[in-house]
């Protein structure tokens, strides 16, 4: 009999094309914090959900609490106490927290001790008891539709909370979080281990890891590469070994040198559906050879400015101009000519299309002129090139190489496709929104590299980030939002990590 | 373990044929239609019928074989002009169905658009007594020109009201249909047929009754349009910007959007063009094929495109020879219920299977591709 | 007057509950088209099983109709399998798979229909004859002005059908059931990931549809012509659709949207007749209950959003 | 439908002997299993092959009743048999096939062939219709008599010439037994649904529009005995069945009259039938004529109209297929006898008369 809650044995699984999973073989003991490590695409969420019951391994064992397993399905993972938090959401939109919650195990009711229906008054009641037990408030009753992302996150984890699973698998659920979210988030995890859980924690972020894991596996292209113990390993041994190589964390940098004016914002207002003015009267500029970075807690406006200059909401108020030209009215299209390139921050809804093959994807933003076109005539020779050059200059990795089906591809590879594809409009103005949401360090510091590389040729550079560690590494100068309004604009040299955090909460103003 | 294994690798040998994957688009279908084939083969059986003779019998009648038997004037080659007459719409109708689907668009709306554009080139030059030089380009463009303005239609409620395709396009057809037939009975009735008068030699599709080698034969000239239109769809839809922009409009919306591409125009442009196809098709069918239109009746048509587009893959090539099949079977049914004494009914039965079967060409693809991988491991764990 | 209520109300009942077959389809993520089909099915089982009833018993046809009812709903729903089993298990094409099912149901019903009564009752007919239902008047009730037309000259199968509804309705939006129902249509992986059985989910909702189209198409066999005949497939399970995506795929917006079928369809015809115009503009008036529903689309259309997963084969390992 | 023959059922003795007569009935989409007009055809075939049990026959649907597809289905089979049988009026058109196919022979029903460069009549058709007028004409009497609230009516499909013949027939049924046996009844017309002839005359009447159109059917048969018919002439093909159901549903006395065949089975409403008599034409009959002169050789084209001397037309007075009164029945046969010797000449479409004004009124 092991002492490990957990053990899985020789797992192996496959994707056309691609081995997720290489014959990984782990042990996870009771009660601790276990951390799961690996670039993009190393097969991290791949293994996790074969434990959590989404997918079966081709080959290998599974033992629970020392007794073998078949996990066939997520219920039955949750009958062995098994709950995962999932990369990507899976919540219903239309549905309350409640709801969410509840689905699969809702407690039931009978009308005129006949007719059974869910009550949700009970329920509603239970998970405002619940969620305030762990310490994660939630409005029960609220839509997942009008909640942050913070906030479903919450609802994926009292989920998790309300079937009382004993095993938490966490899939890098730190990524689309605020510093604060995230210490608070960490906070309640260390808060479950310590209350008994056994914690299985993905995340690309090494401090995090040093910060609660007890001990953290490393993942390599579908193979383990070690067990290590947290507490004795330092961060840059870690990255060593999950990239494979030596990596940065500080961006080398050389000064800026500040060009000619490139964006120039006067008076920005942006309304939401409701008419509500989430950008009040925002004004600034940026050069060319200038990072300008808006820092600010989630939903605070920041992603509609970034919408607004690159024309996918209107302006309800204010002027944009780029490099002189007011472009306040033009298309969308008008604006990608003038000069910009814009990476989204939601890259499956916005940036890439899911079905189509990676060469297509790499080519959406140049396919309807020269040389991808002629006279409305496309040219697929041009597309493979091109795509062939992209995953070549930017390191980005799948199955079938030009011809892989993008929804096959991991996250960050994803994310890496959209940002080739806009540096290489080459436009004077780029706008990147969380642009290493998700991604590994790796590849972090490769975007990093890449940024400051375009400012350096010239570019100008609107950088929306939620990482303030990000922002403080990168930006030139900084704009702190809180509310829809520019609290505070100056060059990062000039402000600390404390101020602009402070600047962010609302906590000071100009 | 070892039976299983051979389970695995006997159903993996019978699945042969569609194991490349390269050719899977052809042979996936042509695997499926093989099945329906057998599928009816043995409800002929159970009929008491022998299937290769009502088999036979279809194609015959289609003119793909030879009859025993001709009626005076009539061969083989006129039985297959026939066919390719009958062909002619269902190209057309089934490419408007796929080109709406590459949007994303549902396009049910066919016959209605059909109904409309034949009517309106009848009024307008199947009673002019126009020169056939004019008359029959004129058809055509009225064709193209009435069914992309109703499929614009459409496609404008969409965009500027999000009015959900199907319904508007439920809706525009029974208001087609009766509307129409109200001008028909008021105006253009023919007393007798109590259906359209019947429209000039002149404003015809199709050529009938070319009398040739003591043959008389019905040319559809829509036919040669219908290949060629169906190529020119095929390099529209992957060759072209146009194309691209509708199907990433399909695609995905939001990305189409962010992308620069104009959502609302493409959402019209894409059933514009399915429109002026559907009209394509209306011409076609209604001064091609009949000369003459029924009140109040919607053409069946409109509904089989869909699941011919389906059947084709929505490839414009696999649509051509979906709808090359698909009226075979129609076009022979005749014939087979006349020889064979089998109900045409079996002959509707027989497509419905064909449809059945290739619906789930997906599952196919999957199953041999998950046994293949199973198959590489058995070999592996035997070597 | 009473004419467009009471013939309004007996065509919109079962277009209705049929909506709602088309509601529990889609709310669950499948694309049905195929509630045509199912219709003429059911009522070709309903019918069938009353003719060979009374033949094996001697009764009369005519007392048959909850049987035949009975019968119907069962009917579609075993033709409804096919849809089910097609699009869920085989992962087909759902659009194809529904229009492919018209097709057979028509083509089959027709067959079998002559098929059965030459081999059963050695005489070749197209159609089964049923009895005519009866239809029953609620006394007090009538007298009441304009109402009163509800009351009046009622099929049973109407109100077998608002109970149906209410039941459906407390189904659908009360019980745990309905809760995994209208999410798998949202997000199936969402369900999936809370441990219920997507697939399981999904057949039961095209069953259900299938049983209440079933029971749809006995009611129009019963109030249009006393008896089964191809002639049942005349499009109403296109108009049903077009009902529920009206109703925003709710049930109550789509009662609306059906008794606006049922009453613009009685009303024109009534209108035109009231106008004494020629016949042919009999067709002008028929115009009516699509004309205005596009008409309120216009206005109401804004906000509709289709079950987000709808059509989407649910696959597991899809991001 | 009389016997089990379906269909299909004939065709296995195809081939089997080389001598039989080799015969086609190609129908509209409601097929020869109708229980209506195009079984009464196909039934006089299978008559004659009893007969001659070397004779084979073949039944084909035309599935979309369109005049050029149906000419079209005659012409896909034409050249395996002998004799095609064309029961509809979409099928005038075959006079083009029959003339590049001299070999064969045609028998049209309730149409006449479609001219060919100016020809009306071919060697090779027997284009046979029916005085559907004398029919109707008995109808309408019976109408007259048994009507209890003195309104009575008639409902139409389509105002082809055979049913205006029978609207025509039956108004002057009507105006006979007014005039004749002192009745006054009259004929209720709804408004909007008057038919026009295939000259685009005006003719009144209660039109459908359609011969399937049930629901139609079912709303005019409501409107009629809202207005107080309570005897009502259904001759409109499938449309007729709405009017049976409106009828069967109504809790008034309400009948209807059969058409073309004898419709009383249909009738049958619980314990009771709603049929009081059927209008009908002898078709079986005259069909199994017409193919007996084949083998005779005695086989004339030409374009023929049936009538009551021939015992073409008439009215079931069968015991137990009928609920007429036995004086009705009585004076039906009067009449019956008057239209045989061309005393009385009901108005037809085209026959010059109009009910209110025909000879022996
Ligand atoms: N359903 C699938 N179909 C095909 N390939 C898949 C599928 N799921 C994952 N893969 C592939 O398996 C590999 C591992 O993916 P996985 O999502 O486990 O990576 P990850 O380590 O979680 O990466 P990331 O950090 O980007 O989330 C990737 O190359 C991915 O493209
Ligand atoms: N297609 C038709 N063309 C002309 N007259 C018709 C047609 N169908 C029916 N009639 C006439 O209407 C009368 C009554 O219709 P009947 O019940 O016989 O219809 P039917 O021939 O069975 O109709 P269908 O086959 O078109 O459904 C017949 O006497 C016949 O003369
Ligand atoms: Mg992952
Ligand atoms: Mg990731």
């Amino acid at each position: 009999m092991s002492d490990y809650i957990v053990e899985m044995k020789h797992i192996t699984k496959r994707f056309p094309g691609i081995v997720a999973n290489d014959d990984v073989s782990l042990g996870i003991k009771k009660g601790e914090i276990f951390a799961l490590l690996g670039e993009n695409g190393a097969g991290k969420s791949t293994l996790m959900s074969i434990l959590s019951g989404m997918y079966e391994p081709d080959e290998g064992e599974i033992y629970i609490r020392g007794e073998k397993v078949q996990i066939k399905s997520p219920n039955h993972a949750a009958n062995l106490n098994i709950g995962m938090v999932h990369q990507h959401f899976k919540l219903v939109d239309d549905y309350t927290i409640t709801e969410n919650i509840i689905l699969g195990m809702e407690p039931i009711s009978k009308f005129a001790g006949l007719f059974p229906y869910v009550n949700i008054r009970n329920a509603n009641r239970t998970i405002e008891e619940l969620s305030k037990s762990f310490g994660l408030e939630v409005d029960p009753k609220k839509k997942i539709a009008d909640l942050t992302v913070s906030m479903q996150q919450r609802v994926e984890i009292l989920k998790v909370l309300y079937r009382e699973a004993e095993i938490l698998i966490f899939d890098e659920p730190t990524a689309v979080l605020t510093p604060q979210e995230i210490d608070f988030l960490l906070g309640i995890i260390e808060g479950l281990r310590n209350s008994g859980k056994t914690i299985i924690l993905i995340t690309h972020k090494l401090e995090e890891i040093k910060k609660v894991a007890d001990r953290c596996a490393v993942l390599n292209k579908g193979k383990l590469v070690d067990v290590l113990d947290v507490k004795t390993t330092s961060i840059n041994l870690m990255a060593q070994l999950m990239v494979g190589r030596e990596v940065s964390f500080e961006s080398e940098k050389a000064p800026a040198q500040f060009k000619e004016e490139v964006l120039k914002v006067e008076h920005l207002t942006v309304k939401n559906e409701d008419g509500f003015e989430v950008v009040q009267d925002v004004s600034f500029t940026i050069h060319g050879g200038e990072i300008f970075a808006i820092a600010g807690v989630a939903d605070n406006g920041q992603v509609e400015i970034a919408d607004a200059i690159a024309g996918l909401t209107k302006a309800s108020g204010g002027k944009i101009f780029l490099n002189g030209k007011d472009i306040t009215h033009d298309s969308i299209r008008n604006r990608t000519e003038t000069g910009i390139s814009y990476i989204p921050e939601d890259r499956q809804r916005y940036g890439l299309f899911l079905d189509f093959d990676l060469s297509t994807n790499l080519g959406a933003k140049q396919y309807y002129k020269e040389p991808f076109s002629n006279k409305g005539i496309l040219k697929s020779l041009e597309f493979e090139q091109f795509g062939s050059r992209l995953i070549d200059k930017y390191d980005i990795r799948s199955g079938q190489g030009i011809h892989t089906q993008v929804r096959s591809m991991s996250g960050g590879n994803q994310q890496k496709a959209i940002i080739a594809r806009e540096i290489e409009l080459q436009s004077p103005l780029m706008i990147f929104v969380q642009p290493t949401r998700g991604v590994d360090i790796g590849a972090i510091e490769n975007i990093h590299n890449m940024i400051i590389q375009q400012r350096d040729q010239g570019k100008a550079i609107l950088l929306v980030s939620l990482e303030l560690d990000e922002i403080m590494n990168v930006a030139d100068t900084i704009g702190v939002i809180y509310n829809g309004r520019l609290q505070k604009v100056a060059s990062s040299e000039s402000l600390t990590t404390n101020e602009v955090g402070e600047y962010m909460m609302g906590a000071r103003h100009e | 373990m070892s039976k299983n294994k051979k389970k695995v690798s006997l159903s993996y040998r019978l699945l042969w044929p569609i194991r490349n994957e390269k050719w899977q688009p052809i042979t996936i279908p042509v695997f499926s239609i093989l099945i329906s084939f057998i599928a009816a083969a043995i409800v002929i059986l159970l009929l008491g019928k022998n299937p290769i003779i009502a088999f036979y019998n279809l194609f015959q009648g289609a003119g793909i074989f030879p009859k025993a038997s001709y009626a005076g004037y009539k061969s083989m080659l006129t039985d297959f002009l026939s066919l390719l007459n009958a062909m002619t719409p269902l190209i057309f109708a089934s490419l408007a169905v796929a080109v709406a689907l590459k949007a994303g668009l549902f396009n049910i709306g066919v016959s209605g658009q059909m109904l409309v554009s034949g009517f309106l080139a009848t009024i307008i030059v199947g009673y002019s007594g126009l020169d056939a030089f004019i008359a029959k380009p004129l058809v055509l463009m009225i064709g193209i020109v009435a069914g992309g303005l109703m499929g614009g239609l459409v496609g404008w409620l969409k965009y500027k009201f999000n009015i959900h395709e199907v319904v508007t396009t439920i809706m525009l057809n029974y208001i087609a249909q009766y509307v129409i037939s109200f001008f028909i009975h008021m105006y253009y009735i023919d007393p007798v047929s109590r259906q359209s008068k019947y429209i000039t030699e002149a404003a015809r599709l199709t050529l009938v009754d070319v009398e040739l080698a003591n043959l008389k034969m019905d040319i559809s000239l829509g036919f040669i349009l219908a290949i060629a239109i169906a190529i020119f769809i095929k390099f529209l839809m992957d060759k072209t910007v146009v194309g691209y922009e509708i199907k990433a409009v399909g695609s995905n919306r939001n990305a189409a959007k962010y992308t620069g591409i104009k959502v609302g125009k493409n959402t019209v442009l894409a059933m514009v063009i399915s429109g002026s196809l559907a009209g394509l098709a209306g011409v076609t069918y209604y001064l091609g094929y009949f000369a003459s239109i029924q009140p109040k009746v919607l053409s069946n048509i409109g509904f089989d495109s869909i699941a011919v587009a389906l059947l084709g893959n929505t490839h414009p090539i696999g649509i051509i020879f979906s709808s090359f099949l698909v009226s075979i079977i129609d076009e022979g049914s005749t014939y087979m219920s006349s020889q064979a004494g089998i109900r045409q009914e079996i002959a509707s039965v027989i497509i419905g299977l064909i449809l059945l079967f290739s619906a789930c060409g997906a599952y196919l693809k999957h199953k041999v591709s998950s046994l293949k991988e199973k198959e590489v491991e058995r070999k592996d764990s035997e070597s | 007057m009473d004419t467009i209520i009471i013939d309004g109300l007996s065509f919109a009942l079962p277009l209705f509950i049929m909506a709602i077959g088309g509601i529990y389809s889609e709310k669950s993520g499948i694309t049905n088209l195929a509630l045509e089909g199912f219709q003429g099915f059911g009522a070709f089982i309903g019918a069938l099983s009353a003719v060979l009833i009374a033949n094996a018993y001697g009764t009369d046809v005519e007392n048959l109709f909850y049987v035949a009812l009975l019968f119907a709903m069962i009917g579609g729903m075993g033709f409804s399998v096919i849809h089910a089993v097609l699009s869920i298990k085989f992962k087909a094409n759902q659009v194809i798979s529904g229009v492919v099912i018209n097709i057979l149901a028509l083509a089959l019903t027709t067959f079998l229909t002559t098929q059965i009564n030459a081999l059963v009752f050695g005489a070749a007919s197209d159609k089964f004859r049923l009895g005519v239902s009866e239809r029953f008047t609620i006394e007090g009730l009538a007298d009441i002005p304009v109402i009163g037309a509800v009351f009046t000259d009622v099929y049973p199968f109407q109100v077998i059908i608002i109970v149906i509804a209410i039941f459906a309705w407390y189904v659908l939006y009360k019980t745990r059931f309905g809760l995994h129902l209208r999410a798998s249509g949202e997000n199936p992986h969402s369900v999936d990931a809370a441990g219920v059985d997507v697939a399981k989910i999904r057949f039961s909702a095209v069953l259900i549809s299938g049983l209440l189209s079933g029971l749809a198409g006995m009611c129009f066999a019963y109030s249009i012509s006393a008896q089964f005949s191809s002639s049942i497939y005349m499009g109403y399970g296109f108009l049903a659709i077009a009902a529920l995506i009206f109703g925003n795929w709710k049930i109550l917006p789509t009662l609306a949207a059906c008794l606006l079928f049922g009453f613009a369809k009685s009303g024109g015809t009534f209108i035109s007749q009231a106008l004494a115009l020629p016949s042919s503009f009999t067709d002008l008036f028929m115009i009516l209950p699509y004309v205005l529903t596009l008409l309120l689309l216009i206005f109401f259309s804004k906000s509709n959003q289709a079950p987000r997963a709808l059509g989407e084969i649910y696959d597991k390992g899809k991001r | 439908a009389c016997g089990s023959d379906s269909a299909n059922d004939n065709e296995a003795d195809a081939g089997a002997d080389e001598e039989g007569l080799k015969i086609a009935i190609i129908t509209s989409p409601s097929g020869v299993d109708d229980g209506n007009f195009n079984e009464d055809n196909y039934n006089g075939i299978l008559q004659f092959i009893e007969n001659h049990p070397d004779a084979t026959v073949k039944a084909v649907r035309e599935e979309s009743g369109d005049p050029a597809a149906a000419v079209q289905a005659v012409a896909d089979i034409v050249a395996d048999y002998d004799v095609i049988i064309t029961p509809g009026f979409q099928f005038a058109g075959v006079s083009s096939i029959a003339v590049e196919n001299p070999d064969k022979m045609f028998i049209l029903n309730d149409s006449e062939p479609a001219p060919v460069d100016g020809q009306t009549d071919f060697d090779n058709i027997y284009a046979m219709n029916f005085a559907e007028q004398e029919s109707g004409f008995f109808a309408g009497i019976a109408a007259a008599l048994e009507t209890k609230t003195n309104k009575v009516a008639v409902v139409n499909g389509i105002a082809y010439p055979s049913n205006v013949n029978y609207q025509f027939g039956f108004e002057s049924g009507v105006n006979y037994a007014n005039k004749v046996y002192g009745k006054d009844v009259e004929l209720v017309e709804l408004s909007g649904y008057a038919g026009t002839d295939v000259t685009g005359e005006d003719v009144g009447g209660n039109y459908a529009g359609s011969f399937a159109d049930e629901p139609t059917g079912k709303v005019i048969g409501n409107a009629l005995i809202k207005e107080g018919a309570d005897i009502i002439f259904v001759a409109a093909g499938g449309t007729g069945n709405g009017v049976f159901t409106a009828v069967k549903e109504a809790k008034d006395d309400v009948k209807v009259i059969g058409v073309d065949v004898d419709q009383y089975d249909e009738g049958a409403n619980g314990s009771e039938n709603i049929v009081l008599t059927s209008g009908v034409k002898f078709m079986a009959m005259n069909i199994e004529r017409a193919l007996n002169s084949i083998v005779d050789g005695t086989f004339e084209g030409g374009n023929v109209v049936l009538h009551a001397d021939t015992d073409s037309t008439g009215y079931i007075k069968e015991e137990g297929r009928h609920q007429l009164s036995d004086d009705t029945l009585s004076k039906l046969d009067e009449a019956y006898e008057l239209v045989k010797d061309g005393t009385v000449v009901p108005a037809s479409n085209f026959n010059e008369h109009s009910p209110e004004d025909f000879p022996g009124l």
